[in-house]
């Protein structure tokens, strides 16, 4: 059976090799500071005592005030799991978090869907480019306050011209 | 001496006979020999994330349907069980029991399926691909019977699945897992001897180990290098620890190996089924109305939940506000992971290749795009 | 004129109605025909036209039927029904098909080099009909019987080749060309080990006439060659580009390679052109290797090659159902490595027996075939073993291989909590147990 | 072993190629004399002598006999099956269904007015047309008013003509498919063969007589 880490022992341990990289911790997530994302899963990856090798899954959330990029990490060799997030873009403003591709090679079209998707930037990617919309999309469709094209618009034209454009019929 | 020779850029897909969907690869080639791929995506992209953050949990099990659109039973597992653990549902017995058979049978098709491809990409004119596909059929008429649906399921319910299976259900289940030994028997004995097969497949696109996992690549390719990581026996969920079953490993990590490891499981899934029904209980098959309403109201927070699917871990991670809909759905889809090392796997090999290493990582555009 | 062709019974048939009054016809037994007398010439330029037409509809009705038993035979292989609606069992569903095709839209790629692009399919189906006028249907029937006529398939089959690559050239497209590279390349290699093959058996006819061969096959040539015949089968299969070595097509591959731009009946003279080389390989293989219309007399010369024929068809269509591609590499490895050597060795052999008995008699030549299954056994053998570089008798994993450790039981979290770096780095080893339960 | 691989594979594919075929044949299916004097009712030899015209039909391959098709009673259709009588105009099947795409507009009903209990169904579309056939609006009605269908021939050439009104439900005939009513089940209702017509039959809820009603009603009070 994988036993997830509690997130105060995960932070810890985590503490332990990094210090000052924990933000804070509630069961069994992990916060950690974004700009030690590189060092705190590298850590994960290589030390003995967590051997993190597998990274599960990456993802991000909106949370209108700030975005949180989750990993769930897997250690094959101990059968674990854990946690890890990261407050990115607080204000909404240039949400960017290191890239954990030089550690985890499964997390580059993770993050190439999290930048397409959501609109946090990855420092360090090498093909930091869209993945599943096309070049010049407007905008990122899974962040909350995404207007879809057609609401756009209908919103930016005023009424006498949308009813010139449906007249052409 | 060596003739100079100039590479051509050709743009596969993304309508192509072989790209399992619409997929789309630029391929530079120095004459038969690929020197460089792009894979471009998104064409099947349908935003079902973005679509599931105004349906409520139940009506999710329909978008889930149509992601992996030949496992969407497993795919109705991985959600559900997200379901349930963010809201905390204790599901019935029997439906447990009742989504493992369901899940299973999944798992036999998708295999057959992914053989069958695998095949065609070889060349095959669809003898094998047909073969497989007629065993799919009988998959799909038992799915029928469960749920009057073959490929858009929406079988399970969060507490279980909508519906006791019927009483046809039970032997036409016994005589369908006897085919579908026969079927697979017969499968080897023409495909897994073949020396075309074997000349075509074997010492063809080798990963190591450590890349592997590194890349996080899990299922039935993560196996066939023999790393022995199932999460139906490492993480077990519903009943799985209640079953006993062998994972079958090969140790090549070649295409040949990926082929043989998913004929492997496609029979050890049998073997789970016959225990299955072995250990099936009578009872209800998903909680009452009072136990879970139908809308389901999770209390705020975040939920991850994965199963061993038919291509890989596949796992959901669903976040709430306490709402009737879910705040975030993810979907950790293993197709679209496992495709992370289609550049080490097809570059330096040969354009007759191309097809078949594409085919051995057994995607599905539908999971891939979303 | 010459009087020979008189011997054949389609052109005597139909000559000799229309001048029987020449001295030539009445010699046998034609009483008068409807030219006069000294209007040989014309009667001959008729006739010969008339056969014309009737070798090339016999031969398009031959592929409209081959290609609904194709899909008839398809359909059962693969456990189905095949074409069964329109028609008799289906059979007039390709007569619907060629309807279609011929009034579908016909569109020419802007980049494509036009008089090349038309040109193409011409010059496949050119070809592939020609080589229809040396086959022997029966005894007598024939359209000429050329003394070189081997050598006339050769060259006339490999034109095929020349087609494909402009079909493909012209019509500007990368795939296409890499299609067209392939057909190339399998010519070449196939060419060569196709009339290698075929020496053995001009040795034995000590003819290229296919009429001569067919004189000469006391027993059929397949159980005197069987080395030239595995080998000239294969290489055929590879020459009308069928699966297994259906390279130039490869639908997974290359989506019809050089055909992709073609469409209407211009594609659907490339589908003809396929076809018809099928039925021409059949009946060539028929002819030299299965005695052609040799039988038992009762039934008649026509209805014997016509079996054999459907046979061979049959045996065709079961190698295409069956076999998934072979890569390119491995086709012309297989050519020059394999199939070379094996028709080095029959030259040899059969060159060794004929020193031996020169003129074989039929027991002389069921002597030879006593001798050269054996050889063809053990050399068809030894090539494969030469050849197989992959170890074939291993599909089960190896035990030893290294295998990636696992942990069954989760460590302890607790274990590592407040631990020293270098005392979890000292008790990591112990919690993981390798790849265990 | 080197060599034995191809020929088993030629052996397999042989084996596949006398067994008969699994095509299931739709709508109809092509008959021998065999089968064509078993669709007549007949022995074959009185068959070829008492209709001539259809036994060389027959022989050449032209004969055809339709086909029933061999479907779960679950199976979900894409004809639904309605009971106006036991609809309540409550909506649940509009509110579950994901695509948002049945109408329903309901006026007081005349019946049982004082009740508050029934209303007049005035519009009831469900646009098949965007219907994805996941059955939740069938698993959501209260009182079985809807059921999936088991029909299946709704091609039209206008997509307009893809809704169904109240109108076409009603008129359609009721072939209730078994998909979460499992007391059809229960009853061995072959929706392929019979219909169930009197709404009565058709749910796991009777609707409760007018006393009934009443007694409530008044008791309740």
């Amino acid at each position: 059976m994988t036993t997830p880490w509690s997130g105060s022992t995960l932070a810890k341990a985590i503490e332990a090799f990094a210090p000052g990289s924990v933000e804070s911790s509630a069961g069994a997530d992990v916060w950690v500071k974004p700009d030690s994302i590189s060092t705190v899963c590298e850590g994960l990856k290589s030390r003995p005592e967590f051997k993190f090798d597998l990274l599960s899954s990456l993802t991000a959330v909106d949370y209108i005030d700030h975005f949180e990029v989750v990993y769930h990490l897997t250690s094959l060799p101990m059968n674990a799991s854990a946690v890890l997030k990261a407050k990115v873009g607080r204000g909404r403003t240039e949400a960017s978090v290191p890239s954990v591709v030089p550690i985890w090679r499964g997390a580059d079209y993770q993050e190439r869907e999290v930048w397409d998707l959501m609109g946090i930037r990855f420092e360090g990617h090498p093909n930091h480019k869209r993945i599943m919309l096309w070049e010049g999309y407007p905008g990122h469709p899974l962040r909350k306050d995404y207007v879809t094209y057609d609401q756009s618009i209908t919103l930016s034209i005023p009424d006498d011209a949308t009813e010139k454009l449906g007249g052409d019929e | 001496m060596a003739v100079k020779t100039q590479p051509v850029t050709v743009n596969l897909g993304p309508q192509h006979p072989s790209t399992h969907g619409v997929f789309r690869m630029r391929v530079m080639f120095d004459g038969e020999e690929i020197v460089d791929v792009e894979p471009v995506f998104g064409y099947l992209h349908r935003g079902s994330e973005k679509l599931a953050e105004e349906r409520t949990y139940t009506q999710i099990v329909t978008l889930t349907d149509r992601m992996d659109y030949v496992s969407s039973m497993l795919n109705n597992q991985a959600y559900i069980l997200a379901v349930e653990k963010l809201a905390g549902i204790e599901p019935s017995p029997r439906g447990v029991w009742l989504r493992m058979i369901a899940g299973e049978l999944q798992r036999i098709a998708s295999h057959l399926v992914a053989t069958g491809f695998l095949l065609q990409d070889l060349g095959a004119l669809g003898t094998p691909l047909i073969y497989s596909m007629r065993e799919r059929e009988n998959i799909l008429d038992l799915f029928e019977m469960l749920c009057g649906a073959r490929i858009t399921n929406s079988y399970l319910r969060p507490g279980g699945v909508f519906m006791d299976a019927p009483g046809e259900f039970w032997p036409a289940l016994d005589r369908g897992l006897d085919d579908i030994v026969r079927s697979i028997d017969d499968l080897e004995t023409y495909l897994s001897g073949n020396e075309i097969v074997f000349s075509r497949t074997k010492g063809t696109a080798v990963l190591p180990q450590e890349l592997l996992i590194n890349a996080s690549i899990t299922g039935p390719m993560l196996r066939a290098s023999g790393v022995d990581w199932d999460l139906r026996h490492r993480a077990p969920y519903d009943y799985y620890d209640r079953i006993s079953f062998e994972r079958k490993l090969h140790t090549a990590s070649d295409n040949y190996a990926r082929y043989w490891v998913r004929v492997q499981e496609a029979r050890e899934s049998v073997n789970i089924i016959r225990q299955c029904i072995d250990q099936i209980e009578p009872g209800p098959v998903r909680p009452s109305f009072d136990d879970v309403p139908r809308l389901i109201r999770p209390p705020s927070g975040d939920a991850y939940a994965a199963i061993e699917g038919s291509k890989g871990e596949l796992g959901f991670y669903l976040v709430s506000d306490g709402g009737i809909a879910p705040y975030r759905m993810h979907v950790r889809s293993s197709s679209l992971i496992n495709l992370t090392l289609l550049r080490d796997m097809l570059i330096g090999g040969q354009f007759g290749d191309l097809f078949v290493t594409f085919g051995s990582v057994d995607l599905n555009m539908g999971e891939v795009d979303r | 004129m010459p009087e020979a062709f008189l011997d054949n019974s389609l052109w005597r048939n139909i000559y000799c109605v229309l001048a029987g009054d020449s001295s030539t016809c009445a010699a046998r037994d034609y009483s008068s025909g409807f030219f006069p007398a000294g209007m040989e010439w014309l009667a001959f330029l008729v006739s010969a036209a008339i056969i014309i037409f009737l070798i090339v509809n016999a031969v398009l009705g031959g592929v409209i039927v081959l290609i609904w038993g194709e899909r008839r035979l398809f359909g059962r292989f693969q456990s189905r029904t095949g074409p069964n609606r329109w028609g008799p069992f289906g059979t007039l569903t390709s007569v619907a098909d060629a309807v279609k095709t011929m009034f579908k839209e016909d569109l020419v790629p802007a980049e494509a080099d036009k008089i090349l692009f038309n040109l193409a399919p011409v010059l496949i189906a050119a070809p592939a009909l020609t080589v229809f006028a040396i086959i022997p249907w029966g005894v007598g029937t024939y359209v000429a019987d050329l003394n070189i006529g081997v050598l006339f398939i050769m060259a006339i089959t490999s034109l095929t080749t020349l087609s494909v690559l402009t079909a493909a050239w012209s019509s500007a497209n990368r795939i296409a060309i890499l299609s067209a590279l392939r057909s190339v390349a399998l010519l070449i290699s196939y060419e060569i080990p196709m009339a290698l093959a075929l020496v053995g058996v001009i040795m034995l006819a000590g003819s290229m006439s296919l009429g001569d061969i067919i004189a000469a096959q006391g027993i059929p040539f397949i159980i005197v060659q069987p080395l030239a015949f595995f080998v000239f089968f294969i290489a055929a299969m590879a020459e009308m580009a069928r699966a297994p070595f259906d390279l130039t097509e490869a639908e997974s591959e290359l989506a019809a390679g050089y055909l992709n731009d073609y469409a209407s009946m211009k594609f659907g003279l490339f589908f003809l052109a396929e076809f018809m080389a099928e039925i021409s390989t059949a009946a060539i293989v028929t002819t030299l290797f299965l005695s052609g219309w040799k039988g038992f007399d009762p039934i008649p010369s026509h209805f014997w090659f016509g079996a054999k024929l459907i046979f061979v068809l049959f045996v065709i269509i079961w190698f295409r159902m069956t076999l998934p591609r072979l890569r390119v590499d491995q086709v012309l490895k297989f050519a020059w490595k394999g199939l070379f050597e094996l028709t080095m060795i029959n030259i040899i052999v059969t060159a060794v027996l004929l020193a031996i008995l020169p003129n074989p008699s039929t027991s002389e030549l069921w002597i030879m075939a006593a001798i050269n299954w054996p050889v063809a056994i053990i050399s068809i053998w030894g090539v494969s073993k030469l050849l197989g570089t992959a170890p074939y008798s291993h599909p089960q994993p190896d035990p030893n291989a290294p295998s990636y450790p696992v942990g069954s039981e989760s460590i302890p979290t607790d274990a590592v909590l407040g631990a020293e770096p270098s005392n979890a780095a000292n008790q990591a080893p112990q919690a993981q147990q390798e790849g265990g339960n | 072993m080197i060599g034995l691989g191809l020929p088993r594979g030629f052996l397999i594919t042989l084996k596949n190629f006398v067994r008969p075929p699994v095509t299931e044949q739709y709508p109809d299916r092509h008959v021998g004399l065999l089968g064509a004097a078993k669709e007549a009712g007949m022995n074959p030899v009185h068959f070829l002598f008492k209709r001539p015209g259809d036994s060389i039909k027959a022989i050449a391959g032209l004969a055809t006999v339709p086909v029933a098709v061999t479907q779960s009673s679950r199976f979900r259709g894409n004809e639904f099956t309605f009971y106006e009588d036991r609809c309540t105009a409550c909506a649940s099947c509009a509110k579950y269904c994901p695509l948002g795409i049945i109408e329903i507009a309901s006026v007081p009903g005349q019946i049982d007015a004082q009740e508050g209990e029934s209303y007049k169904l005035e519009v009831f579309d469900i646009d098949i047309g965007r219907c994805m056939f996941c059955g939740l609006c069938v698993e959501a009605c209260p009182y079985d008013a809807l059921h999936m269908g088991t029909d299946f021939e709704r091609s039209k050439y206008v997509r307009d003509e893809l809704v169904i009104t109240k109108e076409e439900l009603f008129a359609a005939p009721k072939r209730p498919s078994a998909f979460y009513r499992p007391q059809f089940e229960e009853k061995r209702f072959d929706p392929f063969q019979e219909t169930i017509d009197d709404y009565h039959n058709a749910g796991r809820h009777e609707r409760p007589s007018d006393e009934e009603l009443k007694r409530k009603w008044v008791d309740e009070r």
